[in-house]
């Protein structure tokens, strides 16, 4: 079954009837997943947005619930819902991977986080293939295909003109049933993607082991600035805070992105800070990347999508270190 | 070697990150900055069975919540010992008997109780470190047939900061087999006993190891947990007979918002209790 | 950071929300003094005080305006009154800075006004106020705070309070 | 020989002779034209060091990181020259802690487009004014776009579209705080968005509490800034946040006399913290 | 969470008639942390002061909010109070619910509101303040006084008769101000001379008072009981130790100078005393016309010196001193009329003389020895015209205020005149004639009877025309021109501050008013208090006055010294700014802003992480510190923060009007 890139714009017009349907565009100069509707223009050619489409299961500022009091004095707690189906069209391979992650993160290990768990429900994913890569591009060498996201609900592998069209789930099967009056019953080739950043991670997690007490982190970490640029543009990192609003009595707690990379992280009550340098954040921040994760959860949490290589504002570049790391010998 | 075993990423639970809202029914000043609170539910029920070693989020709706280590518990409460450090602390040492706070838990894995059995215990605290390490000693007083000898080496820097005054120095000490050491750092006029930094006071007491037979459990802050597992490792303790709680700082509690992480593993999910043996393969900035 | 996007359409019986920084030497004094001579003026202002004008840290203002309030008034010593010598001068400096960029930013010029105003100044002080406040009256809520989720939001149905006006008594 | 060649020679020596610690410069990046800030402690490193119109970083911050290691060499054009004495001027360094090898600085391209970055373009001062030593020639004043002038084009603006147009700023600020972090004016030990006592600003992100974040941010940084661009320049999602410092700038500039922070060490004027008995009034 | 309780005030109908206060009260009992609210009639009296204590105890408040009139008003007495009750007397918040709310708005549904919003603010901000504790000053038991005329003499001598060490700064070369100028004083036409100058040797001979005459203050700094004050000894070439003041140098000096003390009428020599009974009662070389010093020629008092007094070498001395406490007695000049009045001649006419002129003319001791000369040529004028307000009451050309004296000493004048000049005329214009004072409208009305002649208008030129001066103006009692011709003018000119006194109330941080007089801490309640504590008035540095007036006042500012110095130490305010050392960086932005030069950058030990670590950060002073929080703001860590108004508090004030 194929989709000519001609229709998508109907069976976008088509989705976003009953639901929200985010597509990558550039709003206001910012490249996102935005609301499918007037003034988006949705934009398949380009490779990656800046800002992930984490924030459709996380979003960067989520109310968990409010709590008042009642007639008696007593405090109540309301939970939120705030979830609703939504389709995310148009999202990567890399970014389907860090979907993977992020359901580890939130939905094992003893405890189901409801609040991720309700969007992940309610999320179609239709994932469009790459057929070309940017120059910051290297998720093949993460282990993703760039034209195959396993995990999607709809595959649109990427064949020139069209798409080729691949339910993958009971989800995506129902849906791809729906859209028969714009896709054709043909077959189509997909293309190859040719990414030319390449990294060797062949030995890395195993290696980064012995590493921990490195020097190529003093040397690394002592150009970063701190900022939280490479955590909020990355498609996995999930980090969260949560804290409170307050009116009067009333208020709602609620979480939000938090970065490794800002020294209050782990500022504890009292002044004392596990991670006092830059030097334990970066160490940490990539440890998990390229090794605590895959321990934890068998997968690399680094997928590719070089978004943090690009918009570093010092260049430090994961995929360098990676080629650092290869090459380290104690 | 003997070693013990401890579960890990053992808790469970529902919508982790939604409280109760509890109420304070008892508090107890331990020092000028250290209370304990013990909660209930609105309607008067302990809010929630829990492990000796677990932790709760106790807080308060308006202010935030902190992560704390039950420190007792009965059918009908469980009580927390709170230091008064920071923001939310500072709010929690301003309630008062009736007033509502927020509690979710339990999280984290708790001592191993079982393991431990026909063990001698020698239980190591410095200051606010007894309340985590209480909640075991009060399981082995309470199981007392299942235990051997049980020390308390406990240290603090002045009198007025030792928590728990009336059990160290009226109750504990008369139970059988239960032997009491308290130290101070420093000279105070309230105090004419030991005066000596916890390491070199433990190796004053000569307890070894037995053999593996005796289970060493520290808590402490950075310097106390780093003498005194040099001062047991000198003795020769096995690493695996030395067991810790940690501490970091945490909020969701669940292993999920990423910052109590030691290597892979997370404080809050698969702590806060490990031994010293499975914290040296960690990578650990704690 | 002004009433556009309201689309100039005012809640009903809407009073406009302002708070006033008055410094406690001068205009907290006239302020007081407004009062002694049983002045009149418009209830919509309230009074926060501050020991001297060089105490007002911009960061108030934008607390202010960020949450609800929908003019600010910064009122402290004539220049040259400051009970402690400078604490004036140092303001006049901040709060013309600021205000040039809270209007730069696009807040309305009247929604953030800074007086001197000294301690027999009552009749400048009522005047103030009311000039005030009938200036941002006439333009309408600020309404910054849309963004701030409102309390009132989404909540479970609400099984307790509901029934709290009708008395069991009186049903019974 | 280059300026390059003199500032790897030189690094050498004061490395090899233990004059400076560690050494501030730039090296390649992974891609084509792209440069990284580099910090070495062994001079055998200094080949490493490269000087082009490419190096976009500028480099007076890292100063203060690595300070703890002993005294730092560093090369510095216009900005980061300006960048230590801001440093200095907030006693976050002592200028006997720097050895500055100074550079004319050619102005900075984009290392994709080739065009000259909005930052350099605007630059009024390429060639460092405090430095040690000099690599190489002065470079030839550039001809800066007219300092205010993107400040007039927002000023031109009506006020609806002036405050719509600053909220779409504000919604798209992502705070991730690289505009502070990158700052040579911001070096607190505690920065106020973490002070959650005083609980300046609120932890959600949405226009009201970026807007707390950004105007306060001008308001500290405003009267010390060095008008190096790099906020800017580092934006991920490239706001415009010249136009606030600017608007400042101007502002302090027209008001109070002319304005142009930290072109020597002796002068350091901080327009907020001073006065003048006949300063405008526009409050009676 | 802390436990507050709210008490709040009807004040009688004051509060209670314009706002509801149960209403009020029904909404506090609904705030965060609010565990007690109480309503009063009168919270302010004993029973309701009671019952505030009784509150406390019985429901274990540990902050207060008062909700009642201005805390202008009462703060002190609800601080007073909680001193004794286990709260802190700074845990407390004063909602202004009345000089605010109640009395400034009619409607009593809004003013309601208004008062729930004001005791929200109050209980929010109270919520998050610390307990603060006063710290100790000590009181250096000594005063000083600036200034040695009436106001000054008289509160050195009632500060010194108490017991306490005294020290007068006078910048002339002798006590006695502008009352020793003086002829005779209204309404008991008492020699003035006669009654000040036995002051002047009481002050001099007193042994707890030290006269530095000649002097100024250089330098101040310090605070409330510790003022450490520099003063500046100008050269005298005289030592004073050796000088017996015998006056040999005086009758042999060759330079003639324009005698100042008589009012520029006549001349006295280079090396002089002021006046015959100068005290101290010696010598000082003006080096400014000195032969000696100017051209290194003459030399001859040092010749003729019997004891070798004379040191052309002298040089200004500057002593260093603490005092507990500080009086202005700076007292006042007459305004320069000449370039605001050229109607007047501008100064051109000889015989337009000033009030203190005409003083010293018609004083025994004075250059036509008591007789009423005119400058111009000595002959005895016939018909005077005295003109008042010259200066004063005159916003177009002078100052807008009453310079209060005119009236009575005008009047002096004219009744001084006619004693003299039996056969003169004398004519007053007038605006008003203003005579409250015991004695004083007799006085007037007797001056009337004399002959002198009232006429109601000011005068509008003064022009010469055949020797004798025009003066036309308008009678507005009979709405006529008026013109007189004089042989001599008296303008009773305004009175002014002294010379450099904004430099001088500058350096002790003392407020000044538009026209630079000294400024009292309250007009009605606190007249001889300044804003900065420990400083304090004396006569007419603070405004206008006569002599009972000024030595009245001098009186009152010396109980006030003596109050303080009898005490040996003090309670600081603890609302001062507070530095948090963790967050401090020690860029040093607030030491430069600080008006009281409180705060100083020190070199300081932290443990960081396990590290030991010495860097800088900034230091406040208590006793210096004001409690202004200038500082606060240029603190962009925050670090600074102003005890009592913290960011904190604030912030929370803030945010709880913004949810009304």
């Amino acid at each position: 079954m194929i989709l000519n890139k001609q229709k998508v714009a109907a069976l976008l017009d088509h989705l976003s009837g009953a639901r929200d349907v985010f597509v990558p565009a550039t709003v206001d100069g910012v490249a996102k997943f935005a609301r499918y509707g007037e003034g988006v223009q949705p934009d398949f050619g380009m490779v990656n947005t800046t800002m992930p489409p984490k924030d459709l299961l996380f979003p960067q500022t989520q109310k968990m619930y409010h709590f008042d009091v009642d007639a008696n004095g007593s405090y109540r707690i309301h939970e939120y819902d705030e979830s609703r189906e939504q389709v995310v069209f148009g999202i990567r391979p890399c970014d389907m991977r860090s979907i993977v992650c992020m359901d580890e993160v939130f939905l094992t290990k003893g405890f189901v986080d409801e609040f991720y768990a309700n969007a992940r429900d309610k999320l179609l994913t239709v994932c469009v293939g790459c057929a070309q890569a940017a120059e910051t591009c290297f998720c093949d060498s993460m282990g993703v295909d760039p034209q195959m996201a396993p995990n999607a609900d709809v595959m649109l592998q990427d064949c020139g003109d069209a798409y080729l069209v691949l339910a993958q789930t009971e989800k995506g099967e129902a849906e791809v049933a729906e859209w028969s009056a714009f896709t054709e019953e043909a077959d189509a080739q997909p293309v190859t993607c040719d990414l030319t950043l390449k990294v060797d991670m062949e030995g890395v997690v195993d290696k980064l082991e012995g590493m921990y007490d490195a020097p190529i982190w003093d040397n690394l970490s002592i150009k970063c600035l701190n900022c939280g640029t490479c955590t909020y543009v990355c498609p996995t990192c999930h980090c969260f805070d949560i804290s409170q609003d307050m009116r009067r009595k009333d208020g709602i707690r609620f979480r939000c992105w938090d970065s490794c990379m800002f020294s209050e992280y782990t500022m504890m009550a009292g002044g004392h800070n596990p991670r006092p340098e830059k030097l334990e954040r970066v160490r940490n921040r990539f440890m998990h990347k390229l090794n605590f994760f895959e321990r934890r959860y068998g997968m690399s949490l680094c997928v590719g999508c070089g978004r943090c290589v690009e918009k570093c504002p010092v260049a430090l570049d994961i995929t360098r270190l990676i080629d650092e790391i290869g090459a380290y010998d104690a | 070697m003997p070693s013990i075993e401890i579960s890990h990423g053992c808790a469970k639970g529902e919508r982790p990150l939604v409280p109760q809202v509890c109420r304070v029914v008892e508090i107890t000043e331990e020092t000028p900055d250290v209370k304990s609170f013990r909660l209930q539910t609105l309607d008067g029920k302990k809010p929630f069975d829990c492990e000796p070693g677990q932790l709760g989020m106790f807080g308060l709706l308006q202010y935030g919540e902190c992560m704390f280590v039950v420190s007792a518990q009965s059918d009908e409460w469980v009580q927390f010992t709170v230091k008064k450090v920071g923001l939310v602390t500072e709010h929690l040492h301003d309630l008062a008997v009736g007033d509502e706070v927020s509690l979710r838990g339990p999280y984290g894995n708790w001592w191993p109780t079982e393991g431990c059995k026909g063990k001698d215990m020698l239980f190591i605290a410095g200051g606010i470190g007894l309340p985590p390490v209480r909640s075991f000693l009060l399981y082995c007083l309470e199981h007392r047939e299942d235990y051997g000898r049980i020390d308390l080496v406990y240290s603090a820097s002045k009198y007025d900061d030792l928590v728990f005054k009336e059990q160290l120095f009226d109750v504990w000490p008369n139970d059988p087999d239960m032997h009491v050491h308290v130290s101070l750092y420093h000279e105070d006029p309230q105090w004419d006993g030991e005066v000596a930094y916890t390491a070199p006071f433990l190796d004053s007491l000569e307890l070894g190891p037995e053999d593996g037979n005796r289970v060493a459990v520290i808590c402490g802050g950075p310097s106390l947990s780093r003498t005194c597992r040099e001062s047991l490792l000198n003795a020769g303790y096995s690493e695996e007979l030395i067991l810790t709680t940690l501490e970091m700082r945490m909020k969701c509690g669940v292993g999920k918002c990423g910052r109590c992480n030691m290597g892979g593993h997370f404080i809050c999910l698969d702590g806060p209790i490990f031994s010293l043996a499975e914290i040296a393969t960690m990578h650990s900035d704690v | 950071m002004s009433v556009v996007e309201n689309n100039g359409a005012v809640p009903e019986n809407w009073e406009p929300k302002i708070i006033a920084f008055c410094c406690h030497w001068c205009t907290y004094t006239g302020a007081d003094l407004a009062g002694l001579n049983r002045m009149n003026y418009p209830a919509n202002v309230r009074v926060l005080r501050i020991p001297c004008s060089g105490r007002m840290n911009p960061q108030y203002v934008i607390e202010a305006l960020n949450k609800g309030c929908d003019g600010v008034l910064v009122c402290g010593c004539h220049p040259g009154d400051c009970h402690y010598v400078t604490g004036n001068y140092y303001a006049r400096r901040r709060m013309l800075i600021f205000k040039r960029l809270l209007e730069y930013e696009g807040l309305e010029p009247d929604r953030f006004q800074v007086r001197w105003i000294s301690g027999a100044e009552a009749g400048k002080f009522r005047d103030t106020v009311m000039s005030v406040v009938e200036q941002v009256r006439a333009l309408g809520p600020l309404n910054l705070t849309r963004e701030i989720p409102q309390f009132e939001l989404p909540r479970v149905p609400d099984d307790e309070g509901a029934f709290d006006a009708v008395p069991e008594e009186v049903t019974a | 020989m280059t300026a390059q060649d003199i500032i790897r020679t030189r690094a050498k020596e004061l490395l090899e002779s233990g004059e400076v610690a560690t050494f501030i410069g730039w090296e390649a990046g992974r891609f084509e034209n792209q440069t990284t800030p580099l910090v070495i402690t062994d001079a055998a490193d200094a080949d490493k060091l490269v000087f082009n119109e490419y190096c976009v970083n500028t480099l007076a911050k890292y100063v203060r990181d690595v300070i703890p290691r002993g005294k730092v060499g560093l090369v510095v054009r216009g900005c980061d020259s300006r960048g230590i004495i801001r440093l200095v001027a907030d006693k976050v360094i002592k200028r006997e802690d720097v050895y500055l090898i100074g550079v004319g600085c050619p102005g900075i391209k984009d290392r994709k487009t080739g065009e000259m970055l909005k930052k350099c373009a605007e630059c009024r001062h390429n060639n460092p004014p405090e430095f040690d030593e000099m690599a190489g020639e002065v470079a030839e004043k550039p001809v800066a776009v007219e300092r205010f002038a993107e400040v007039a084009e927002v000023e031109a603006m009506a006020q609806p579209d002036r405050s719509r147009y600053f909220e779409s700023v504000y919604a798209k600020c992502i705070r991730c705080y690289a505009c502070r972090d990158v700052c040579p004016c911001c070096t607190c030990r505690e920065c106020f968005v973490d002070q959650r006592r005083e609980n300046w600003v609120g932890k959600q992100n949405n226009v009201a509490e970026n807007r707390f974040y950004g105007l306060t941010r001008v308001m500290h940084i405003g009267d010390r800034c060095i008008e190096c661009g790099e906020c800017e320049r580092v934006c991920p999602m490239d706001l415009p946040l010249m136009k606030l410092n600017r608007k400042v700038i101007q502002d302090m500039n027209d008001l109070f006399g002319e304005f142009e922070s930290s072109l020597s060490l002796e002068d350091t004027t901080e327009p907020l913290i001073e006065y003048r008995l006949d300063d405008v009034e526009e409050f009676m | 969470m802390s436990r507050i309780g709210v008490f709040l005030c009807y004040c009688g109908s004051n509060i209670a008639g314009t706002v509801d206060v149960e209403a009020v009260a029904e909404m506090a009992r609904t705030l965060p942390d609010v565990v007690y609210v109480e309503t009063n009639k009168y919270t302010c009296s004993d029973p309701g002061q009671e019952g505030v204590k009784n509150a406390i105890i019985e429901k274990g408040i540990d902050r207060v909010v008062v909700g009642a009139c201005s805390p202008r008003m009462h703060e002190p007495t609800w601080r007073k109070l909680l001193a004794d009750t286990p709260v802190n007397p700074y845990m407390l918040e004063v909602a202004n619910l009345r000089e605010q709310c109640s009395w400034v708005h009619k409607d009593k549904e809004i003013a309601t509101e208004k008062a729930k919003d004001l005791v929200k603010m109050a209980v929010a901000k109270v919520a998050r303040l610390q307990p603060l504790h006063s710290i100790e000053i000590p009181v250096h038991k000594k005063a000083l006084v600036i200034g040695g005329g009436i106001a000054g003499m008289q509160t050195a001598l009632d500060i010194a008769d108490a017991g306490f060490q005294v020290t007068i700064v006078e910048r002339e070369t002798s006590l006695g101000g502008k009352m020793v100028m003086l002829d005779k004083t209204f309404p008991t036409m008492d020699c003035s001379a006669c009654i000040c100058t036995p002051k002047m040797s009481e002050v001099g001979n007193h042994p707890n008072i030290t006269v530095k005459s000649y002097s100024e203050v250089e330098n101040v700094s310090g605070y409330i009981g510790n003022f450490e004050v520099t003063i500046r000894e100008k050269a005298k070439y005289i030592d004073y130790n050796l000088c017996t003041g015998c006056g040999a140098c005086e009758t042999k000096c060759p330079q003639k100078v324009t005698n100042d003390f008589e009012q520029g009428m006549a001349q006295r020599t280079a090396i002089y005393k002021m006046f015959p009974q100068a005290v101290p009662s010696k010598p000082v070389i003006d080096a400014a016309h000195c032969r000696k010093l100017q051209e290194g020629k003459c030399g001859v008092c040092a010749k003729v010196c019997p004891t070798g007094a004379i040191n052309y070498e002298d040089e200004d001395k500057l002593t260093t001193e603490t005092y507990g406490a500080v009086v202005f007695a700076t007292g006042y000049k007459l305004i320069d009329w000449k370039p605001l009045y050229p109607e007047y001649g501008g100064g051109k006419y000889e015989d337009v003389i000033t009030g203190l002129q005409f003083e010293r003319l018609v004083n025994a001791s004075g250059p036509t020895e008591g007789h009423i000369l005119r400058p111009s040529d000595g002959t005895e004028p016939k018909s005077v015209v005295i003109i008042k307000c010259v200066g004063s009451r005159d916003p177009n050309k002078g100052k807008a205020y009453c310079s209060r004296a005119c009236c009575m000493y005008s009047a002096k004048h004219a009744h001084q005149y006619l004693d003299k000049v039996p056969d003169g005329r004398c004519y007053v214009f007038y605006m008003d004639v203003r005579t409250p004072g015991k004695g004083y409208d007799e006085f007037y009305m007797n001056t009337l009877q004399d002959g002198a002649q009232y006429l109601r208008g000011r005068v509008s030129k003064i022009y010469r025309e055949n020797g004798k001066l025009i003066c036309k103006g308008e009678d507005t009692l009979t709405s006529q021109q008026v013109t007189v011709a004089a042989d001599m003018v008296v303008l009773e000119t305004a009175m002014v501050p002294a010379d450099g006194i904004d430099e001088l109330a500058a350096k002790f941080t003392v407020g000044r008013d538009a026209d630079s007089w000294l400024v009292e801490a309250h007009a009605k309640l606190r007249p001889v208090e300044t804003n900065t504590a420990g400083i304090f008035l004396a006569g007419t540095a603070q405004g206008p006055k006569d002599i009972p007036d000024s030595v009245c006042q001098a009186g009152a500012a010396a109980s006030k010294v003596i109050g303080l110095l009898n005490k040996d130490k003090l309670m600081s305010n603890p609302q001062i700014s507070h530095v948090n050392e963790t967050l401090c960086q020690g860029d040093g932005a607030c030491v430069g802003i600080c008006p009281y030069g409180a705060i100083s950058i020190v070199e300081k030990q932290f443990r960081e992480n396990s590290r030991k670590v010495v860097r800088p950060v900034a230091e406040v002073n208590p006793g210096l510190c004001q409690g202004c929080g200038a500082c606060t703001v240029t603190c962009r860590a925050g670090a600074m923060d102003l005890l009592g108004y913290t960011n904190e508090s604030i912030m929370r004030e803030v945010d709880a009007l913004c949810q009304w």
